[in-house]
């Protein structure tokens, strides 16, 4: 069974999803939620069984599928994409768990169900088509989730996340069916296995080409600046469960994408590309933390600021060393647990009030004090409080780009001012002052059910914050030895001084730095 | 002045013409089905010098063949024409435009 | 030992975790009573733990778990328990037990009493990581958590939008400084590889100068903030929002000191770079003329000892930067009692008071609360620098350490501030306890506080009034691990005409400040005064018009670009542009529709067209196939190739 | 010399009535012209030596296809003066032209012929009849079949479209009433 | 005189005339049985028809096996050409049609049906798309063409409805000025290379060096008019959304599959050796016509606001896509065509049957068309798995994996990447994602808009027999599916075309 896990993991929910079909509406959630649960505790077996000491991929699994063209059924995972399943797991989970009573709860279920099946797809897949094919399917549930269930302006905000996303994949798409190309030309085999992709050095004007095919479809559903405005309206039109899981674990496909293609596969274009980049992120970091700031939705406050977490994110990935790319990943479940909890902390002032505009609150610490303990906890995390999950993904990030930009990274670090400013200003406007909407004024704190989904992240926040070990151990070693392969591939002079050689050891790259200050 | 297979491409080419202007002018659908037969009857003619100036039949089989074609043409044309006729009373072209966009 | 250290560390956390347990439930005593025993055992640990290192022990350092690791970076959750450290465990422990065992009388009444003690507690566990770890990460841990508790404490009564919006200020104004303080940390690390005190410092030696001034500015950003230096002073003034025993814990004792602390904490780093260190000094200097100077004629009572704080910090920063650690932090200990004591008295004063800030408002206390006259006269006293209480020995030496180092402006600007001093704090005393009875004027009736409070408050008074005689055992102490500069003027005779010239100089502010404002003829000020509309009145009241620069052209411009960016940017460019392009397929599909008419006609003109359009390419293609030849001999004449 | 003057008159000939089928207003004057344009070709047919094909296409056109282009016009009521919207002249005029000229220019250059072979040859002294019977009995023998079929698909297609059982439309009656009209029938046929 | 010729049954190949043989036989005995006793049910005759295809198809297994043995053979006086690309696209033809033929049995009764004659000339026209496809004579394809193009004219005026007809007679202009422009064209090469036959075409040309190229663009270009018109490129595309409206939505898919099939044959054989001979402008003229086809086309779906209007618009969309392959000319593209075809047979095939099964005889007040966007809103609520598998097909029509189509799109694309058509390859991509829109559109209406009032959801499944719903069914299972055949059917499609020299 454990040979075959990660097909499990992919497949169990599906057939689940099936059966869903069938089961009683009255039972449905039960049902639901049994099956999450299953799932998790089957990541969680995944997580047991990991060996943290290998840093290559484990659980490979391998079957023909298209193999006249190379298409193969491969699948593995490293420290990389491990937490991230183990993060959408957990979020399907605690997401069905905690889902207040909607119109067509069965067809929710059962679609979150078969979400779960694509974001474990994606993370799990090692064939580029296999990941294209779950990075596609994955919209689909997405589609009918904003657009079943959101506000008034859902079908308008889920016909642009679905476009916007397709149309950058298929950019991408065309970037991959290169890639084999290239590869097929080199070794007369067709194959679209990433593996098989990483040994492939190619001519760094391919590299450049390529890289910006990818970055297209990886950059749209990141999103970076300027794709970036497809997020405000998705999450502000979908419901609670739909933000959670969208901004917890899909916007993680785009940068789990650019580590797991873009830096191993094109070391120098990402070198090339590396200040650009950086560049964008930190417009992104700074202008939507702004935008964020302007906000008078709530939840547009969070979506921008997912936005501009993800810039964090991206800074990390380009520092192109062991500690941003780690911080980078961490960051990527920090920020899956932290705007998975405060897109939920939404829904439950939602669910109160039909209303996200903050100016309809305020001094809600007042009447619901638990929800604003929760909450300024959250927000804490949010603006990279030490001992919280954030943080550490913030630090590493941050740190790791150092190497390679002083000054970027001074403007990339403003990510903590501005943070701060826009979360403790939607903050003061919700929770502070006196209660001055009579609608306010009694309403009920958070209830059990809803406390089920928060006190789990609560307690995950605080935990991988103080104790990120179990988590960044796994991570590391994987990511040390992509930033191996980055640094042997490497063609440029620019990029195997950019890139660490960890072989070595450390006194190169801390010459580098030292020249590059 | 010796007439040569160019002089009977461009007579061609000229019906052929013609045979567009009936086309695209004519209302009349019965009217325009005369001009669809001036197009075959164009090509038949360059069909015939070709083979004649070749020396090879194979010009004269794809004429003929354009004949048979022809003539099945119009009757499957005239069917159609009078079914629309039966329903309509008219077979002006004009007000057959319930569909578009 | 290490069970000291963990005691003294954690049982601060525990005590926040126990009163948080009662966080939703309403006030109990119990919530007070148990943070602050277990503050006392954290106090009574500290003790231990001092005894330990004065009688010669070895340094106490535990590293308790690794926190991050990753490539070559390695941060564990260490601790170290050092001279330096240990000097500041004890301020720590001592000031917050106190002020804990005070809050349980003067938070009383108040609905959120369990809430503050879980605050209160967190802020001193913080504060006590980050002074007693072991490397740069685990400080800087300290450093953001004392900011969350400030900004806890600050806002604690969240309904006024005024502690909430001095909360976020706070706030976000340590965190500016806090990416100083990153990215010093991160020069830090990749340039000795490690974050470990001792490791990174050893390592600094060998470094560029350019690098370690580098490193020395943005460490110090990182104090300036948490210290509140100019220009990012303007949040200590506004923290007054918050509980006064906040303001005596944490703005004036403990956490405002952390920028001390740290440069105190890198003094290999600082020694290596002493043009930067100048530059921390001249600033130091310039911030206690400063802040001073709008102490002068402020009329809050809170905010004319924040500004003091301010002040005092400025000298600490000399001190500092001069290169004399052992005094900064001596000053820093000094400090720590009698400002503390001060606010605790003001804290008092305002119970009395029913809230009121305004000591124009107040006068004649000194009969109703004769305990709390008494501290505050000898905190004020301690604070002007008055032999032989603790400020004397501290501040005079930060004159002296000015002196010996030759720098004698910042000497003169020291010594006409500690004139300032002494004048504003007995302005304020007079104004509160003497003269007439102006409160009657607004119906109060003004009471002593509690008993337990007044006692909590006496061990602050007695070191604010023996701290002076540690100062050989803590020198002796401390130079383990700081430089043992010792300073003492070479002649005899300079010595004495310095110090006695300072003690007259201070003690005539004093006198001078009494004679204006412990009379009777002293009103509340309407605004109409000559005074008050003097130009100089005006920007010292307005605060040299900082506070009104922040709002107009940071503030302000910033949420109005924000607003620019959301309305104009976001939506109508970056978001138009992308609607732009589907409007503009989808408008072109709607305006070309018509292309399909239904008509048979136009259907057949479509199916002739486009073969006319492809043959007249073709005969294009074909003609320039024929004359290529030609075609490129006129190219190439028109310079084409 | 005598070719060319056959050519020429009957390209003028032919061009004129083409032209007078495309352009008149009087379907009955179309109908004529285009019958005396079929007629013309064949002289053009008869020129080429293709003697066979000239007899086809006066048997076909001026036989069969006028005939029931005859029938049809007068089923369709025709012979009245056609009123045409003619749409933009010009544009007609202008593409057609366009095209005549576009082909002509081309046309008008010889051809570069060699290589080319006869592959059913022409051969001297036997009847055209003869030689398209013995190509069309074997080498387009299928295509010939085909056309067979070809014309039965049309024959049943004239047939299916005119016929009777065209006139109800069973596709825009209601369960109900072909049921209806079925019985109806049924009744008929018993009576 | 002549002297007689000899010709020995062994040279005729008589074998390759077997699969369009069939459904004559098959016509003629329907029509046969009709004289005999007239209105017998239609079951039987579908019954007949299918038996009679899955002969036809019985046979092309037999000689797509002499195929793999001998490779091509040459049948009848070369007349007949039976190689890769004749059985793999006669696979495709008898395979739709053998999806369609069951559709005739519906709930409710439509005029073509209760013909016999309809399934006769269904037959003959499947015979003549065969014909077509099998040859690589002019004559023999135009007349394959025609009689292929009568039945189909016929069999759309049979629904009997003042749409159909008028869809039938634009059809039948316009396809008979594609004839006149396909002898047109016919003609000009004849000229050229005195043959009618493509290799010796090809031969002839090749050794004149190209010289006439005047000439051979003239022809080209009739013969891209005609056949344009054939596959709708644009702008000779304007018949088909107005033809599919106007036939029965069960006859708009089969055409939107089998003629195309049957032309894109045709043209491959035609320009393939001029594109590979290097003839420039023929490659521009492809590039602009798949680019303009595939965007133009688009655009228009986008705006649509019937379905099955839409649909068409795909289709043509759909159309030059595929004609990209012809653009490209290496086995990988031609073999990607047929793939594309044959997934897309299943996808289109599917889609129009859902329409089929919720065609209604009235439409109601608020619908203004057969297939209204407005009549599938809250589709999900009434009859969620109608519902699903209507989505299922456009999500597939739309390129999203793992359904068929997306097998389709990715080999295509990759032809052009393989082929170096790099900004081809892009604008592909993106086409995509703009179709994404329409197919998106329809999937709107029926999960996230509440049904109009009053609608039971019956209306979907106004038609539904156990016949469509097996075709349904089937045409579903090969969409969600289709990852499984991707491979067999590549490899043995790859191997056909190479082994035809394609």
């Amino acid at each position: 069974m454990l040979d075959h896990i990660l097909s499990i993991l992919i497949f169990f929910p599906a057939l689940a999803a099936m059966f869903g079909f069938m089961i009683q509406k009255d039972s449905i959630r039960a049902y639901g939620v049994a099956v999450a649960t299953i799932e998790f505790v089957l990541s969680l077996w995944l997580w047991f069984a990991f060996d943290s000491n290998v840093s290559g991929m484990q659980f490979m699994e391998q079957l023909p599928l298209i193999p006249a063209f190379g298409i193969n059924y491969i699948l593995g995972v490293d420290g990389i994409s491990l937490f991230i399943i183990i993060l959408s797991a957990f979020f399907t989970m605690i997401g069905i768990a905690s889902l207040t009573d909607t119109k067509n709860v069965k067809n929710m279920i059962v679609t979150l169900l078969f979400l779960q099946m694509t974001m474990v797809g994606v993370f799990a897949a090692l064939d580029a088509i296999v990941f294209y094919i779950f990075w596609e399917l994955s919209l689909v549930p997405m589609l009918y989730i904003i657009g079943a269930w959101g506000g008034p302006l859902r079908v308008y905000a889920s016909v642009k996340f679905f476009l916007y996303t397709f149309a950058g994949s298929l950019v991408m798409l065309v970037g991959m069916l290169f890639m084999a190309y290239f590869y097929y030309q080199a070794t007369g085999m067709w194959s679209f296995a990433i593996l098989d992709w990483y040994r492939l050095i190619l001519p760094e004007t391919f590299q450049l080409w390529l890289f910006a095919a990818f970055f297209i479809g990886f950059a749209i559903k990141v999103p970076m600046f300027p794709f970036h405005t497809w997020l405000p309206y998705a999450h502000g039109q979908a419901p609670t469960i739909g933000s959670v899981i969208l901004a917890a674990i899909l916007l993680k496909m785009g940068t789990y994408a650019f580590i797991r293609f873009s830096l191993p596969m094109f070391p120098d274009a990402s070198v090339f590309f590396m200040f650009p980049i950086a560049i964008i992120a930190i417009i992104m970091i700074i202008y939507t933390a702004m935008v964020a700031y302007a906000q008078e939705d709530v939840k547009q406050v969070v979506a921008y600021s997912s936005v501009s977490h993800m810039g964090v994110i991206i800074i990390g990935t380009f520092a192109l060393n062991v500690e941003g790319i780690s911080g980078s990943i961490f960051l990527m479940i920090a920020h899956g647990v932290v705007s998975g909890a405060l897109f939920l902390l939404v829904g439950v002032i939602y669910d109160r009030r039909h209303t996200k505009m903050m100016s309809e609150f305020g001094g809600l610490a007042h009447v619901m004090p638990r929800y604003a303990t929760i909450f300024g906890l959250m927000l804490m995390a949010s603006v990279g409080m030490p001992l919280t999950i954030n943080f550490v993904g913030e630090f590493l990030s941050l740190l790791g780009f150092y190497q390679q930009s002083h000054i970027l990274t001074l403007l990339a670090g403003i990510a903590i001012v501005v943070g701060a400013i826009y979360m403790l200003a939607a903050y003061k406007k919700m929770f502070f002052g006196e209660v001055t909407n009579e609608k306010n004024s009694n309403l009920p704190d958070v209830n059990k059910r809803e406390l089920l989904a928060l006190i789990p992240l609560s307690i995950i926040t605080i935990w991988l914050g103080v104790y990120p070990k179990p988590v960044l151990e796994p991570i590391n070693n994987s990511v040390e030895s992509i930033v191996q392969l980055m640094h042997d591939k490497s063609i440029t002079q620019e990029a195997k001084s950019r890139i660490p050689n960890l072989v070595k050891g450390v006194e190169i790259s801390r010459t580098t730095a030292g020249e590059a200050h | 002045m010796e007439i040569g297979l160019n002089h009977y491409l461009v007579l061609s080419t000229i019906l052929f013409a013609i045979g567009l202007v009936g086309v695209m002018r004519r209302k009349n659908l019965l009217l325009l089905f005369f001009a669809t037969e001036i197009l075959l009857n164009s090509v038949n003619i360059a069909f015939a010098a070709i083979s004649h100036y070749y020396g090879d039949l194979t010009g004269q089989m794809f004429a003929f063949f354009v004949i048979a074609i022809a003539a099945s043409e119009v009757a499957v044309g005239l069917g159609l024409l009078i079914v629309w006729h039966k329903r309509h009373g008219k077979i002006d072209l004009d007000q057959m435009s319930t569909m578009k966009g | 030992m290490e069970i000291y250290l963990y005691l003294a560390l954690f049982s601060p956390l525990a005590g926040s975790l126990f009163a948080a347990l009662f966080g939703a439930s309403p006030r109990t005593k119990i919530a007070g009573i148990v943070p602050s025993f277990l503050l006392f055992v954290s106090f009574v640990s500290s003790t231990v733990l001092l005894t330990h290192i004065l009688s010669g022990g070895d340094i106490v350092q535990v590293e308790m778990m690794t926190w991050m690791a990753t490539g070559d970076l390695y941060i564990p959750f260490g601790f170290v328990v050092d001279q330096v450290s240990v000097t500041m465990m004890m301020v720590v422990t001592v000031v917050s037990t106190v002020v804990h065992i005070y809050s349980i009388g003067y938070m009383d009444h108040d609905k959120g009493f369990n809430r503050f003690f879980s605050y209160l507690s967190a802020f001193v566990f913080s504060m006590m990581v980050l002074v007693m770890s072991d490397n740069f990460a685990g400080l800087f841990i300290g450093w953001e958590g004392v900011g969350l508790c400030s900004w806890l404490l600050i806002g604690f009564w969240y309904h006024k939008e005024s502690a909430t919006w001095a909360a976020n200020e706070a706030f976000i104004m340590n965190r500016i400084a806090d990416l100083g303080m990153l990215i010093g940390i991160f020069l830090v690390y990749w340039n000795t590889g490690t974050l470990q005190y001792a490791e990174a410092f050893a390592a600094m030696g060998d470094l560029d100068t350019e690098i370690l001034t580098w490193m020395g500015i943005f460490l110090f950003i990182g104090a300036m903030g948490k210290s509140a230096q100019f220009p990012l002073h303007t949040w200590l003034a506004d923290a007054m929002e918050g509980p006064t025993p906040v303001s005596a814990l944490i703005h004036a004792a403990t956490m405002v000191t952390a920028g001390v602390y740290l440069v105190v904490r890198a003094n290999p780093l600082y020694d290596l770079i002493p043009h930067v260190g100048l530059f921390i000094a001249s600033l130091g200097a310039f911030v206690a003329l400063f802040a001073a100077s709008m102490a002068l004629v402020n009329r809050d009572m809170k905010r004319i000892i924040a500004y003091s704080t301010l002040s005092q910090l400025g000298y600490m920063f000399v001190a500092a930067g001069l290169g004399a650690y052992w005094v900064a932090l001596f000053h820093l200990m000094a400090h720590a009692f009698f400002k503390a004591l001060l606010f605790l008295g003001a804290g008092n004063v305002m119970h009395a008071m029913h809230d009121e800030l305004d000591p124009f408002k107040m006068g004649g206390l000194k009969k109703a609360m004769k305990w709390t006259f008494i501290m505050m006269t000898l905190a004020s006293v301690a604070l002007a620098g008055i032999y032989p209480f603790a400020g004397f020995f501290s501040k005079d030496l930060i004159l002296e350490v000015a002196m010996i180092e030759h720098h004698y402006i910042i000497y003169s600007v020291l010594l006409f501030t500690a004139g300032l001093t002494a004048f504003y704090s007995f302005r304020l005393v007079a104004l509160i306890f003497h003269g007439e009875e102006r409160y009657k004027l607004f119906g109060v009736h003004p009471h002593e506080a509690y008993k337990f409070m007044l006692i909590a408050m006496s061990p602050l008074l007695i070191l604010a009034i023996i701290a002076g005689s540690f100062k050989m055992t803590y020198f002796e102490m401390v130079t383990a691990v700081l430089p043992a500069t010792e300073y003492h003027v070479h002649s005899a005779v300079t010595y004495w005409i310095m110090t006695i010239g300072t003690q007259v100089f201070v003690i005539l502010a004093i006198a001078f400040a009494y004679k204006k404002y412990a009379n009777s003829s002293v009103q509340v000020p309407d605004g109409t005064s000559v005074m008050e509309n003097r130009f100089c009145y005006k920007v010292l009241s307005n605060q040299y018009y900082i506070p009104y620069f922040f709002e107009e052209y940071l503030v302000k411009p910033y949420r109005e670009l924000s607003t620019v960016f959301w309305k104009q940017v976001d939506l109508k460019v970056v978001d138009a542009t992308v609607d732009g392009i589907a409007k503009a397929i989808y408008g072109t599909g709607e305006k070309t529709r018509g292309m399909q008419s239904g008509n048979l006609s136009t259907m057949l003109k479509w199916m002739v067209a486009g073969t006319v359009a492809l043959l007249s390419l073709a005969v294009v293609f074909g003609l320039a196939v024929r004359y290529s030849g030609e075609i490129k001999t006129i190219l190439s004449g028109l310079g084409v190739q | 010399m005598f070719e060319a003057i056959a050519f020429y008159l009957f390209a003028f000939l032919t061009i004129s009535m083409f032209y007078i089928t495309v352009t008149t207003s009087q379907a009955l004057y179309a109908l004529t012209a285009l019958a005396a344009g079929m007629i013309f070709i064949s002289a053009f047919f008869f020129i080429l030596g293709a003697d066979f094909l000239g007899a086809i296409q006066i048997v076909v056109y001026s036989g069969a296809v006028m005939a029931l282009y005859a029938f049809g016009m007068m089923f369709f009521d025709t012979t009245r003066d056609v009123k045409e919207k003619s749409g933009n002249k010009y544009i007609v005029s202008g593409l057609s032209i366009l095209a005549a000229i576009l082909v002509v220019v081309i046309f008008a250059a010889p051809m570069v012929s060699t290589n080319i072979t006869a592959n059913y040859p022409i051969v001297e002294g036997i009847g055209n009849t003869q030689e398209v019977g013995m190509v069309l009995f074997t080498k387009y023998l299928i295509p010939f079949e085909v056309a067979a079929v070809m014309l039965l698909v049309a024959m049943i297609a004239g047939i299916v479209l005119a016929g009777k059982k065209m006139d109800l439309s069973l596709t825009l009656m209601s369960g109900e009433e072909i049921q209806h009209a079925m019985e109806e029938q049924n009744k008929k046929v018993l009576v | 005189m002549l002297e007689p010729v000899n010709v020995s049954m062994e040279s005729l190949n008589l074998m390759t005339l077997a699969p369009m043989l069939i459904p004559i036989i098959g016509a003629l005995l329907i029509i046969v049985i009709d004289i005999i006793k007239g209105g017998l049910d239609k079951t039987l005759y579908v019954g007949l028809s299918l038996l009679f295809l899955l002969m036809d198809f019985g046979s092309l297994l037999e000689a797509s096996g002499v195929f793999a043995q001998s490779g091509t053979v040459m049948g009848v006086f070369d007349v007949m050409l039976i190689d890769g690309l004749a059985i793999l696209s006669q696979f495709i033809i008898v395979g739709a049609s053998m999806l369609f033929i069951p559709l005739a049995l519906t709930h409710n009764r439509f005029h073509e049906f209760s013909y016999p004659e309809f399934f006769a000339l269904f037959l003959f026209m499947i015979s003549g798309f065969q014909f077509m496809v099998a040859t690589d004579n002019l004559i023999l394809i135009f007349v394959g063409l025609e009689t292929a193009s009568l039945a189909l004219y016929t069999l759309i005026a049979m629904h009997n409805r003042d749409k159909s007809f008028e869809a039938a007679v634009k059809y039948f202009t316009m396809g008979a000025l594609a004839a006149g422009f396909y002898s047109f064209g016919s003609m000009v090469f004849y000229a050229l290379t005195g043959s009618v036959e493509i290799n010796q075409m090809a031969t002839v040309l090749a050794a004149n060096n190209y010289a006439d190229i005047g000439y051979v663009l003239v022809g080209v270009v009739f013969m891209l008019a005609s056949f344009g018109f054939k596959l709708s490129l644009v702008p000779f595309h304007t018949w088909a959304p107005d033809v599919y409206e106007g036939a029965s939505a069960a006859m708009a898919g089969f055409m939107s599959i089998v003629p195309k099939i049957a032309a894109f044959i045709v043209v491959m054989r035609l320009f393939e050796f001029l594109i590979h001979s290097g003839v420039v402008w023929l490659e521009i003229i492809l590039y602009i016509f798949v680019i303009v086809t595939m965007t133009a086309a688009n655009i228009w779906a986008l705006v649509q606001t019937d379905v099955k209007r839409m649909l068409a618009y795909s289709s043509v969309s759909h159309a030059g896509f595929v004609m990209a392959a012809i653009l490209i000319g290496t086995t990988q593209a031609n073999s990607a065509l047929f793939l594309y075809w044959a997934l897309f047979t299943f996808t289109n095939l599917g889609s129009f049957s859902m329409l089929w099964i919720s065609r209604q005889k009235h439409l109601p007040a608020h619908q203004a068309s057969d297939h209204s966007y407005d009549k599938f809103a809250g589709m999900i609520q009434t009859a969620p798995i109608a519902a699903v598998i209507m989505a299922l097909f456009m999500l597939s029509l739309a390129g999203i994996p793992p359904f068929a189509l997306f097998w389709g799109k990715l080999y295509m694309i990759s032809s052009a990447v393989t082929g170096g058509y790099t900004v081809l390859a892009l604008i592909m991509a993106l086409n995509s994602a703009i179709a994404g829109y329409y197919y998106l559109k329809l999937i709107i209406y029926m999960f996230m808009k509440e049904p109009v009032v009053g609608n039971d959801g019956h209306v979907y499944v106004a038609n539904s027999t156990l016949a469509l719903k097996s075709i349904i069914g089937f045409a579903a299972v090969g969409t969600i599916f289709a990852l499984v055949a991707v491979n067999p059917l590549l490899e043995f499609i790859t191997s056909f075309v190479y082994n035809s020299g394609y």
